[in-house]
C-alpha cells in the first residue's frame, strides 16, 4: 500500500510539476507569438511611415522650386490630420463591425482599444495616409492648401475605409475572394483615381499645353531637384518592404520572404523595363520615366506578391514598366491631363494592373491565376473589384471636388500660381539665397 | 551700335523672346537679377518674423543691336513685357564702340547680328 | 517485482525524456526570450542613431547653405567623440553601481560586458549622441568648432549620464517615482536646456537684432533649404519609433503598440496645433514651424507615452504645438535670444511640458494623473525631476561655457562669421557652383 | 491487475497528453526560431537595400551637378538589373552546389525555392548590389552609360559571386578558415578593387591633372552638395547595422549585439581619425575627408566586427580613418588616379585592412589574431584570401574593361564629359532654374 | 543719364541700401557676380587638394540715375561700401543714351526715378 | 576708359583668364548668364516631352580698362575663348565716363586698374 501511494504520489507529482512547467512555457511560447507579431507589424509600419517621406521628395524634386515649401506642407499635414481622423472615424468604418458588408459601425476613436488593437491601427493608418498622400502628387503646383487639407482629411476619413472595408474589413469583395495582398487596389488606386478626379477637377498648370492656332502642344515643365526625386524613390522602395512583407500581419508567416523577393523582383522589373521603353521611344534613358518605373512595378506587385512567382512578378514589373511610360504620354500628350508626378499613372493605372495580375499570374492553391491553370473565375473577381473601387472613388471624389471647388475653391489664382505656392500660400521661400530662374 | 539693357518681370521673358522673334532679332543675352523700383515689394514672414523684402527677382536682359533695330527691340520689349502695371521694368540704351564676334573676329555691324 | 521494477523504470524514463525535453524546450524559449529583446533593440537603435541625420538635416536646412558644412561636421562629430567617451566613461557614470542614487561608477570601458550589457549599451549611446546633437541647432552658425568638440564631448560623457542616472539608472528620482518612459527629461531637457545656455553665452547672428535707435528689431535670418528640413523631420518621426516604442527595453512588452499610437498622434496634434496657431498670429500657415510642431508634440509625448490614452496623446500635442509657437516667438521678440532652429522651445519646453503631462493625463495604475483622479502626487515628482534635471544642466553646461570662453573661445570672429563657417572653419564650401545670394 | 491496468493507463495517458502537448510547442517554438531569423534577416536586408540611397547621395553630392541625374540612373540601374542577374544566376554561382570550391552550379533562377531560400537569396541580393555599386563612384562623371550597365551587369552576376563563393558559398577559402563576418573583402574589396581597374581604364577626369610643363598639379574638382553626401554618410551607417549585425544570419545569434558595438565604436574611431589627420595635414578638419572617415571605419569593421573586442574595434577604426587620408592622397597627388568620391581608398585599401585585422585582433577561440596570443596563422590566412580575391577581381575587371573599350567604347566624348552627362546621356537636368556655374 | 555699376562685397548691400534710401535713390538692380581684382583671393582645400580661389562673390550694382543724382549715388556708395580695405570694390560711370519705362512708356529723365 | 563685356562659352573662362594675366590685366568681374545666337541650342526631352533648349549656359565677363589695354585684353579674349565653332561668344566695347575705387575714393585711370 505504501508503495502504491508512493507510485501515486509519484505520478501526481510528476503531472502537477510538469502541467504547472508546461503552462508556464506555453504562455512564454504564447507570448512570443504576439512580441512576433508585434514586433513585426511595429517595424512595418514605421517603414510604411517613413514612405510619407519618400512621396514628399518625390513630389518636390519632380516639380518647381517655388513651390517646395508647400509640397512640404501638403505632404506633413496630409498625415497629421489623416492621422486623426483615422483615429476617430476611418478605423471604425474600416474594421468596425460590418454593415451588410459595405462598411464598418463601430470602434470610434478606437475606444476600448488593447495592444493588439493598437497594433493594428498602427499598421493600418500609414495605408491610409498613404492614399491621401498620393493625390498630392498630381494636384501639385496649383491646388489651394485650405482645399487640399479638406479632401484630403475626408479621403483618410471615409473614402478610403470604407472602400478598404469592402476588400480588407471582411466586406462584400472581401466576400467573393478578392485578393489585394498588400494593396494595389485599396490604397494604390484609390490614390490614383482620386488623383486622377482632382486633376481633372484643376485643369493643367499654367503654360502646360500652348494652343499654336489648332494644335495643343504639350510642354515639358522641369523638375527641380532630381536627387532628392531619386531619394524619394529609395525610401519608397525601402518603405515598400513594410508595405508589402509587413501585410502578413503576422510576425510568424514565413511567406513574407517570398513576399519580400517578388517585391524587389517586381520593382527592378518596372525600372528597367521603363528605362528601356524610354530610350527606344525617346533616343535617351530618362531618368524621371525610370524612378517612375521603380514605382510602377512596386505598385504592380503590390496585390500579386504573396502569389506569384520570381518569374512571374518579373513580368508583373516589366509590364508595369511598359505600362506607366506609355500612360503618362497618353494622358499627358493625347488626354492633356497635367499630372506632373505621374502619379494617375503609376498608382491608378498600375494598381489596376497589379490587382488583375493576381487572377493572370496566381500560382497557389487559394489564389489560382489564368497562366497558372485557374481559368477567369479569380480574373472576373479582381476586374470586378478594381472596377467597384474605381466607381466608388470616381463618383464620391467627383463630387467631394465639385464642392469643393464651389465652395472654398480649388485652386490658387494665375498670380499665385505664376509666383509660387511657397510665396502666396505660406510667405515662405524653400531656397533662399538661392539664385533660381522662375520664369518658368 | 546699341546695347538695350531691360529689367523685365521673369515670367514675362518667355513673351519678349516671342515678340523680338517676330522683328528678326534672335540674339540675346539673359541674367537673374533683383530689382527694387517703384513696386514696393512684399511682406514675407517666416517663423513669425516679418522679412521685408524689397529685392524683387527680375530678368535682366542684354540685347547689342545695330542702330536701325534699336527701335524695333525697344518696341518688342513693351509688346513683350508690357501689362501697364507697376513692376512691368525698364530699358536702358546704351552706345556700344565696337562689337567683335569672337569665332571669327568679325567687328562692327556685321559682327552683331 | 519485476512489474515493480518495470513501472518504476516507465517512470523515471518518463521524468528523464520529460524533462530532457522540456530542458531543451525551455532552452529555447529562454533564448527566444533573449532574442525578441536583442532584434527589439537593436532595430530600435538603429532607429534612433537614424536620427542624427535628421537633426543634422533639420540644422542644415533651417540655417544659411555658407555654414552647412560646419552643421554636417558637428552633428557627424558630436555621435562619433560621443560614442567613444560614452564608452569609456558616460555608460559608468550612468548606469554602473550607484553613489547614493547620484551617479554609477563602475563598468568604465563596458569592460566584461556580455551581450545583454552590450545590447543596453548600443540602446543608450544613441540616446546620449541625441542630447549632445541638440544643443548644436541652437548654438548654429556662429560657434567654433573645437569649442563645439568639447563641450559636445563633456555633455555626453558627464552631464547626460549624471541626471539620466538619477530617472534611468537608478538613481534617486527614480526611486521617488519620477518617470520618464523615453526622455522628455532625460534627454530633451538636458539638450534644451544645454541649448539655452549656450545660447546665452554666444549671443546672437550678427544681423539678428537690429537696434533702430532705441526699439530693437528681430530680423528673420532665413533657412536655405527646407525640403531638407522636412526630410530631416520626417527621418526624426520615423526614428522616434525606436526611440519610444524601443524604449519599452523589452521585445515581449506589448504596451510597445500602445506607444507607437500615442507617439503618432501626439506628433500629428502637435504639428496641426502649430500650423493652425502660426496661421492664426502670421496670417499664413509657416512651414518651419508646422516642422517644429511636429518635432514638438514628439517630444511633448515622449515622457507619457506610455501611460496616457490615446484622446491623452492627442491633447499633450496639442498644447506642445501651442506651447512651440509661443515659445520661439516669446525667446526671439521678447527675450531676443537667437535659436537658429527652434531647439530650446521644441527640446526645452516642450521637454518640460511632457513631463509634466505624465502627472497629469498618466492613466494607468502606477502612474496616475491629475486628470484621471491621481492627485499631485505624481504631477509633483515629475515637477521636481523636471526642476532638478534643469538646475544641474544649468549650472553645468553654464559653468562648462564659461570655461571655453575664457580659453578656447566660444564663437568665431565677425569676419568669420560673415564669411560662413564653411569657408572660415573647413575651407570647404558646401554648395560648389550654385549661385547663392549671400549678403545675408 | 485492475490496479496495474490503471496505473499503466495513468502513466499512458500521461505520456501521450505530454508528447501532444509537447508536441504543439515544441512546433511552435520551431516556429518562432524560424520566424526569428526570418525576422531579423528581412529587416536588415531592408536596411541594407537602402545603402543604395546612401551610396547615390554620397556619390551625387561628391561629384559636379551637372552630373547627377546620370549618377542616380547608375544606382538605380545597378540594383535593378543585378538583382534580375543574382536571380538568374548570381545566386547559382555563390551558393549553389560548389564544383570543387570554386563555385556554385545549382538552384538557377533560384527555382524550388522555398521561404528559407528566399529570405537568404534576399538578404544576398543586396550585398551582391553592393559591390557593384561601390565602383560607380570610383568611375563617375566620365563613363557611357551603356558601358557602366554592361559591367555592373558581369560585376553582380559573375565576378562578386565567384569569389563569394570561396568565403561564403562553402568554397576554398571558407575551409581554409578564412574569416570575413560581414563582407571587407567579399563586398568592399570586390567593389574597391574593380573601381580600381575602372578608373584605370578610365584615365582621370578633364582638368583634374593639368601639367605646367614637367610637373603634373592635381586640382580639386570640388563636390556640389556636401549636405546629401552627409545625408548618404549617416544612411550607409543606419544600413551598415543591417550588413553587419544581419550578418550573424540568425535572429538568435546574440553576438548581434556585440557587432553592433564594435560596428559603432569602429565607424566613430574612423571619422575622428580622419578628421584630425586632415586637420593637421591641411590645416582644417575636413568635410569630405571625415566622411570618408566614418565609412572607412565601416569598412574595416565589417569582416571583424563579430570577434573583436570595443578596443579592438576603435583601433582598427582609427587606422582605417588614417589610412583613408593617406591613400586618398597619394592615389590623387602620386599616382594621379582620379577617383572623385574615393571609392578605391575606402572600400579597395580599408576592405584590405579590415580582412587583415581579422588576423591581428580576433578575440574568440575560434578566431584568434596576432595580438590576442593567436600568433600568424590567421593573419596570414586572412592575407591569402585578400590576395587571392584581389587578384580574381584585378584580372577579371581589367579584362571586362578592356573588351568594353574596345567594343561599346567605356568613356564619353570630352565634349560630352564638359557638357555633363546628365545633359549628354539622359538629355536632363538635375537642378532645373537653378543658376549653376560649369566652368568647372 | 548715366548708368552707374558698382561691385561691391556681399555682406555691404544692406548699408548701400540704406545710403541710397537716405539719399532718396530708391531704384537699383542687383545681381549675383564673381570678381577678381587686388584682393588676391584665398585657399581652400578640398579633400587635400588646395584649390586657388581667385574669383571672390561679389555683388553688381546697376543704378540708372539722371545726371544730376550721379554724385548723390556714388557718394551711397561709397559711404555703405567703403572699409578702407582691399576688396571694397569699384564703381563705372557709363553713359546712357535713353531710358524708357516699360508701364507707360515714359522716356528719358522723368522714366528714369 | 572702356568697358569690355564678353559672352563666352562657361568652360573657356580658365583659358581667358589666363591669357589675361599673361598681359598683365587681372582685374575681371564674372556672371552667369543664358545666351541665344548663332548656336541653335538644343533638344532636351523630360519625361518623353520635348524641350528647345534655346537659352544656352554663358558666362559674361566685364573687364574695365584704360583706353591703352583695350586691345590686348580684346586680344587675350580672342585667344583664350576662341574655338572657330558657333557658340563662341561676342565682344562688346562700351566707353566708360568715370572710375572710382571704392577704398581709397582713388578716380579716373589710376583707379581702373
Ligand atoms: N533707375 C533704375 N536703376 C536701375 N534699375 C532700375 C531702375 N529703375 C528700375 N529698375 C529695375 O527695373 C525693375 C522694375 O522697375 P519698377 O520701378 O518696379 O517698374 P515700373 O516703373 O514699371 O513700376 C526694378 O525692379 C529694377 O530692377
Ligand atoms: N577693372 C575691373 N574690371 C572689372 N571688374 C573689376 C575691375 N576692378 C575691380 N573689379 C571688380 O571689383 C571687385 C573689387 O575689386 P578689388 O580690386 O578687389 O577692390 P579694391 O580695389 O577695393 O581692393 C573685384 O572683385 C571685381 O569684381
Ligand atoms: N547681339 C547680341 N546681343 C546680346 N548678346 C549676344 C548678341 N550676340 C551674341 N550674344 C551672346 O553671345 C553668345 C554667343 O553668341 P553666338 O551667336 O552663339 O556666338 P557665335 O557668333 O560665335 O556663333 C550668345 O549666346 C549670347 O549670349
Amino acid at each position: 500500500m505504501k508503495y502504491r501511494i508512493f507510485l501515486m504520489g509519484l505520478v501526481m507529482l510528476l503531472c502537477t510539476t510538469g502541467t504547472l512547467f508546461a503552462d508556464e512555457l506555453s504562455d512564454a511560447v504564447a507570448l512570443h507569438q504576439e512580441s512576433l507579431d508585434m514586433i513585426w507589424l511595429l517595424v512595418a509600419a514605421a517603414l510604411v511611415f517613413f514612405m510619407q517621406a519618400g512621396f514628399a521628395m518625390v513630389e518636390i524634386g519632380l516639380t518647381r522650386a517655388k513651390n517646395a515649401g508647400n509640397i512640404i506642407m501638403k505632404n506633413l499635414m496630409d498625415f497629421c490630420a489623416g492621422s486623426l481622423v483615422f483615429w476617430a472615424i476611418g478605423w471604425a468604418l474600416m474594421y468596425g463591425t460590418s454593415v451588410k458588408g459595405m462598411f464598418g459601425s463601430s470602434q470610434f476613436f478606437i475606444l476600448g482599444a488593447d495592444s493588439t488593437m493598437f497594433r493594428d491601427w498602427m499598421f493600418q493608418v500609414v495605408f491610409a495616409a498613404t492614399a491621401a498622400t498620393i493625390v498630392s502628387g498630381a494636384m501639385a503646383e496649383r491646388t489651394k492648401f485650405t482645399a487640399y487639407l479638406i479632401y484630403s482629411v475626408i479621403i483618410s476619413g471615409l473614402i478610403y475605409p470604407i472602400s478598404g472595408h469592402w476588400i480588407w474589413g471582411g466586406g462584400w469583395l472581401s466576400t467573393l475572394g478578392f485578393h489585394d495582398f498588400a494593396g494595389s487596389t485599396v490604397v494604390h488606386s484609390v490614390g490614383g483615381w482620386a488623383a486622377l478626379m482632382g486633376t481633372l477637377a484643376l485643369g493643367p498648370r499654367i503654360g502646360k499645353y500652348v494652343s499654336n492656332g489648332k494644335k495643343v502642344a504639350s510642354k515639358a515643365i522641369l523638375g527641380h531637384n532630381l536627387p532628392l526625386a531619386s531619394l524619394g524613390v529609395f525610401i519608397l522602395w525601402f518603405g515598400w518592404y513594410g508595405f508589402n512583407a509587413g501585410s502578413t500581419l503576422s510576425g510568424t508567416d514565413l511567406t513574407m520572404a517570398n513576399v519580400a523577393v517578388t517585391t524587389t523582383l517586381g520593382a527592378s522589373a518596372g525600372a528597367i523595363a521603363a528605362m528601356v521603353i524610354s530610350w527606344i521611344k525617346f533616343g535617351k534613358p530618362d531618368v524621371s520615366m525610370s524612378l517612375n518605373g521603380a514605382l510602377a512595378g512596386l505598385v504592380g506587385i503590390t496585390a500579386p506578391t504573396a502569389v506569384v512567382t520570381p518569374t512571374g512578378a518579373i513580368i508583373i514589373g516589366l509590364v508595369a514598366g511598359l505600362l506607366v511610360v506609355f500612360s503618362v504620354e497618353f494622358l499627358d500628350k493625347t488626354l492633356h491631363i497635367d499630372d506632373p508626378v505621374g502619379a494617375i499613372s503609376v498608382h491608378g493605372v498600375c494598381g489596376v494592373w497589379g490587382t488583375l495580375a493576381v487572377g493572370l499570374f496566381g500560382a497557389t492553391d487559394s489564389v489560382r491565376g489564368l497562366f497558372y491553370g485557374g481559368g477567369i473565375q479569380q480574373l472576373s473577381i479582381q476586374a470586378l473589384g478594381a472596377l467597384a473601387v474605381c466607381a466608388w472613388v470616381v463618383v464620391t471624389t467627383g463630387v467631394l471636388f465639385f464642392i469643393i471647388k464651389k465652395t472654398t475653391g480649388l485652386r490658387v489664382s494665375a498670380h499665385e500660381e505664376m509666383t509660387g505656392l511657397d510665396l502666396s500660400e505660406h510667405s515662405a521661400e524653400s531656397y533662399s539665397g538661392f539664385q533660381i530662374f522662375t520664369n518658368m | 551700335m546699341k546695347l538695350i539693357i531691360a529689367y523685365i518681370q521673369p515670367e514675362k521673358l518667355n513673351a519678349v523672346k516671342q515678340e523680338l522673334y517676330r522683328r528678326e532679332i534672335f540674339k540675346i543675352s539673359v541674367t537673374n537679377a533683383m530689382g527694387c523700383g517703384q513696386q514696393k515689394g512684399y511682406k514675407e514672414s517666416y517663423r513669425g518674423v516679418d522679412i521685408e523684402v524689397n529685392l524683387l527677382k527680375k530678368v535682366r536682359i542684354e540685347i547689342a543691336v545695330n542702330d536701325s533695330f534699336a527701335e524695333a527691340t525697344v518696341d518688342a520689349i513693351l509688346v513683350g513685357a508690357g501689362t501697364n502695371t507697376i513692376g512691368d521694368g525698364k530699358i536702358f540704351i546704351l552706345p556700344i564702340e565696337e562689337c567683335i564676334r569672337i569665332r571669327n573676329r568679325d567687328t562692327g555691324s556685321v559682327a552683331i547680328g
